[in-house]
């Protein structure tokens, strides 16, 4: 297997699913003579042509709009946001056209649609740059809400978005596109809504995902120092949910840490923290913990801004209170 | 303009000197009978909805039929279109069956969209028929990417976008249309925007909601093509249509045409009162019945006698009437169907 | 105190605070000349002329950045949205611009916006027209998100939010717009952030707000009938939630069941489970139950949307739940 | 059109036959001296972020400042302005101390906004700046509702707001323009759009991202007056802003100017390669710096010697390193300060 970045893994994977069906197009700002923001469509336009590769207006509406009515007319568009944070200009196209369209026509109709770009906060972008989005887009359904923390996941969870038939909130992160990784080979696909046990521990279980993962391993190593041997679920999907996998984990564990980025309030953590209490109340030991983003629109401020985003101390923390707690 | 007056100067001399009669006239008594149909259909539907045997919003096109039949009858089998949820007739005057319509309104499992759209989501793909969408100017980005993927398949099918006055005040025009002007330049962009300005978007007038009361002008902020014609008279409708479409389909390029047209009836069926617009500006409006302007010069061009319209009355009087049975007696959609089409 | 609907205990509230103060605006769609969708604002535009009861295009991004513009400017404007799936347009002006600009300015500027409307699912409005968004919302920090149950709360809440110096989003609903009740004179407001015990019991908490609150207080008369007396909590407010009061009543009852009419996955009534568990899991003999709508698009058939919005059968069944459970 | 050429020909004959200055004259060397002091200020910042001193994103304004200059020149104290995320020389133009400005870059409490907004984010409402905005286009409604409250407010003040060319593609430009339009014929929409067109919305040149290239011209569709004028000579900048704002200021209408322009440096701070404009378009635009055009429209008219250019850069060179000096030793923003300012 090769070592790819997680660029890398989704620049080729866009290129693999682009030379085997031309149904699947690109769209988006600056993706193609400026080759991407992040890069991950470096010279693509070179490759396929502006008919393959668009570069959008700043009319996020609009292109995301266009890019659903593409997908109900049989292509399958990939949609560059290029950054989660400019969607929620889209919100009504992805959630009124998007998402109900096949429901609100009887089924007459497939919206095999892509849209992917970096979610939660980057270093410095301030309140308007830096959101994570992903609880909110979790709660509609019809939609599909992906989140891959490792190379390998961006390239089988890609392909299988761009194959689906159905729209698809891949959610990518800033600061994982260079992390590297083995990826396999082929038509290596991922299915959604399985979640993978990404450290195997017996005392709790810490769930987590994108860029967050990383940081509940860290803290999962930092405890395994203390002795504490720490279950790490990488949920890759937030719709639909694997709570089989967590709740199974949880049964074995019989505590939980539940890490988001995000502001607390209405976030992720909730929805997993309520569903481990539905499948796994009799298991528990002690209360779910929320390891969450400070309830604030992100600060510029370096200082400030390393307050308002979970570390791996505070998820050591969360767990230790969970040990303490019985 | 100038494509107008003369559409409308040819539509009062239907008939040409050699006697043959001009492609506008072309089976026009059979879309004659289409507009009746719809008619009758949204007289019927307004009376269901006073029964309470339709719910939600209910939004009738009364008044403006000429417009939806003019476009339909030069667009071909293969061709598609969307609009917003003013759609009844135009589902209708495509083709769809009347019962499978009706009962869609009603909620029934035999409606259009299985009873789960409703009145404001009539969808039949097979008939190239997109959707019935709520949100006002919501479909106007979709119906210009399905332009793109049309022509981006190597077709020559075109796509029709509808859509009202009202919309044109929203991003979700703006952006789309610049994008069509964009994409039209290398001819990836065979859509026509008809703009069915039938003076009000709810209670709002045209003057009140949009800064100019030219609304096809603003086509030229796209470097669109764009037209401005009454859209009562369908034989004018028709014959601009058919340069049009003709035209869109050649070139791949996108064109706008403002249709001027009226609501007769209320905005949907609860607005009974319409305190924003004086009745006799109504009553006026009537005196245009595009259903009677063609029935004059149908009749004019001895295409239809006293006979004829009485036949066709009648027909729509049983074909309505059937739909509406049809609709009763379908069954309501299985609780099964509740999470059905959710995803593939 | 006077008989009033809702709808004129808001409109009266409306005109109170325009008589008031002259920076008192409003803004919206057909809530002039066509006297508002649901009437709230009927002949309001005669009374207050069109510099101060503005009808606008449908423009939803357009008007309500606008308002912004205008709070921060020292006025204080009053917008309808005809109903608050539309403001899913507006999602950007709402959540970038009014929920944060005093924070990235760092405290420059006040944002006293209200923004008002029906919210939750009508009768037979279908997919894109029956949205429940106060999760959403509620997610983002510097919004208040309040919901009146009642016309004594619509009043006591609407001159709170308008009086205030920061944005508000105002659910209403439309089910409730012709519902009776006392409303108290004079400059009665209620604060954001108080829920109500709207009728004591013992045997099990159920919480609820807006219209969700009415078909609790039928359950909890049904469960009376067998012997079963619940506690029913009327949020009022869902940002800030009031944990506090919500907790206490389980620390009584030891059993909590949380109603919302959205989607279950990441819906609010998750953030108000995780929040009760946090508070009170030692309290609890049994899993806090979620009653919630089906995870669904609306569908237009009068029988499935009565099978996708949860009724007063369901809240009965799950009290019973946590009642045999433990 | 006709508008700017005038200006040109008056500004290349700045002093009057009776030998008086013109309006446009009028203390330009102060302002000559703030674009200095501007684009000092946008090399430092730019060093500052390769020191890493300055995250997130950097946009300096480089190439544009007789934009800001003219405009802001001609703006009275008490009027207000909007801009997007490219806005140091707009808060320096209009006397924001520089230590401020630079230390809101690097983060700290001293910041215009108290380090919690950063670059994009500059505030400074005591002068009238309302902000810096980071989503394209989000502001322009802002500041169309803003310019409404001061005239409703009974004031005569107006409202400047600068967008770059990509932002008029957006929906955020085109809903707020009509309602600009719409509540201009009341005279209660006092507001100037300036379309900073700097030819790029990052990668993407003009003419790829509209569909129309005169974007001036766009304003039509909102009935809103317009004109388009080379934005590299202030002093022609500054003789169309005086005439704009003055009518703005009496009418209460809305105007509409297009500025040609050029960025000379990358979109932000990342942008260094720039495979999307030939170098040589670059160094071309460079050819004209509004900077030493203005220089040489000073010396010509005598008003500017040698000495006091060199004066003029020194004293920017110190204001410059005594704001990154300030920005340097001011504190960071106490931690309390993460859950300041969220509410009143
Ligand atoms: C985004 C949005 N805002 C508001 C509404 C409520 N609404 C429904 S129809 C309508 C008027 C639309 O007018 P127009 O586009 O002229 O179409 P017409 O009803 O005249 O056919 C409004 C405001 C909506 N459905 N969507
Ligand atoms: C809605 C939105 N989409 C995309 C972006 C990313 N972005 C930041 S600046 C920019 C280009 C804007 O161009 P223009 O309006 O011409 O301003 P300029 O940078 O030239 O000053 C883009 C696409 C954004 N900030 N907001
Ligand atoms: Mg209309
Ligand atoms: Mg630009």
């Amino acid at each position: 297997m090769p070592e790819l970045t997680y660029r890398e893994a989704l620049r080729t994977t866009l290129i693999e699913e682009m030379d085997r069906d031309r149904a699947v197009v690109l769209l988006g700002e600056d993706i193609g003579l400026y080759q991407g923001t992040f890069r991950v469509t470096a010279d693509l336009l070179d490759r396929y042509g502006p008919t393959r590769v668009i570069d959008t207006p700043i009319s996020e509406l609009g292109f995301v709009g266009a890019a659903v009515g593409m997908a109900m007319l049989g292509l399958r568009p990939v949609v560059e946001v290029m950054t989660w944070n400019f969607a929620l200009l889209a919100l009504d196209q992805i959630v009124n056209n998007a998402a109900k369209v096949r429901y609100f026509s009887g089924g007459q109709v497939d919206v095999p649609l892509v849209m992917r770009g970096p979610n939660g906060a980057g270093v410095q972008l301030s309140a308007q740059h830096s959101q994570s989005l992903e609880a909110l887009f979790g709660h509609f359904p019809g939609l599909y809400v992906v989140a891959p923390a490792t190379p390998a996941e961006a390239r089988g969870l890609l392909r299988t978005a761009i194959r689906g038939k159905d729209p698809v909130i891949f959610l990518e992160n800033a600061a994982l596109y260079g992390l590297k990784g083995e990826v396999p080979n082929g038509a290596f696909a991922l299915p959604f809504g399985q979640a993978e046990v990404a450290r195997a521990g017996r005392d709790v279980t810490i769930v987590a995902y994108s860029r967050m993962l990383h940081v509940a391993l860290t803290a999962a190593d930092r405890l395994a120092a203390e002795g504490i041997q720490a279950e790490v679920i990488n949920l890759r999907s937030l719709r639909p949910l694997d709570i089989g996998t967590v709740a199974g984990s949880v049964a074995r564990t019989h505590r939980a840490v539940v890490v988001q980025e995000q502001w607390r309030p209405y976030g992720a953590a909730a929805e997993i923290a309520a569903s481990i209490y539905e499948q796994a109340f009799d298991e528990l030991d002690a209360p779910v913990e929320r390891v969450t983003g400070a309830d604030a629109p992100m600060p510029y401020a370096r200082n400030l801004e390393l307050l308002a985003v979970p570390h791996e101390d505070d998820i050591v923390r969360a767990v230790k209170k969970t040990l303490y707690a019985s | 303009m100038a494509e107008t007056s003369r559409a409308q100067a040819r539509a009062t001399q239907p008939v040409t000197k050699d006697g043959a009669a001009p492609a506008e006239l072309r089976d026009a008594v059979r879309w004659y009978a289409g507009m009746v149909l719809a008619r009758r259909f949204e007289d019927e539907a307004e009376r269901a909805f006073r029964r309470g045997k339709i719910g939600g919003y209910l939004h009738v096109y009364t008044g403006q039929e000429a417009v939806a039949a003019g476009w339909l009858a030069e667009l071909r089998s293969d061709d598609i279109f969307f609009t917003a949820y003013r759609d009844h007739a135009h589902a209708l005057l495509r083709g769809s069956p009347p019962g499978a319509v009706m009962a869609e309104l009603f909620g029934k499992a035999t409606g259009l969209a299985k009873g789960k759209g409703g009145s404001m989501h009539l969808f039949d793909v097979s008939r190239g028929f997109y959707g019935g969408y709520g949100i006002v100017g919501g479909h106007i980005p979709l119906a210009t990417g399905a332009a793109y993927a049309l022509r981006y398949s190597g077709t020559d099918r075109v796509c029709l976008c509808f859509l009202g006055d009202g919309a044109m005040n929203s991003g979700a025009f703006h952006e789309p249309a610049n994008m069509a002007g964009l994409w039209g330049r290398d001819g990836l962009c065979p859509i026509v925007y008809i703009v069915e300005n039938n003076q009000y978007g709810m209670g709002t007038s045209v003057s009140r909601a949009s800064a100019v009361a030219d609304l096809a002008s603003r086509f030229a902020a796209y470097a669109i093509d764009h037209e401005r014609a009454d859209g009562m008279d369908f034989l004018a409708v028709r014959a601009l249509a058919r340069r049009a479409i003709e035209r869109v389909r050649s070139t791949g390029r996108p064109h706008a045409v403002e249709m001027l047209t009226y609501r007769f009836a209320g905005h949907g069926a609860a607005d009974l009162f319409q305190p924003y617009r004086p009745k006799d500006e109504v009553s006026q409006a009537r005196g245009r019945d595009p259903i009677l302007i063609l029935e004059r010069q149908l009749r004019k061009a001895a295409l239809l006698s006293d006979a004829d319209v009485a036949r066709i009355h009648e027909e729509a009087e049983r074909a309505i009437a059937e739909a509406v049975r049809f609709a009763e007696e379908s069954p309501e959609p299985p609780a099964t169907d509740l999470d059905a089409d959710i995803h593939a």
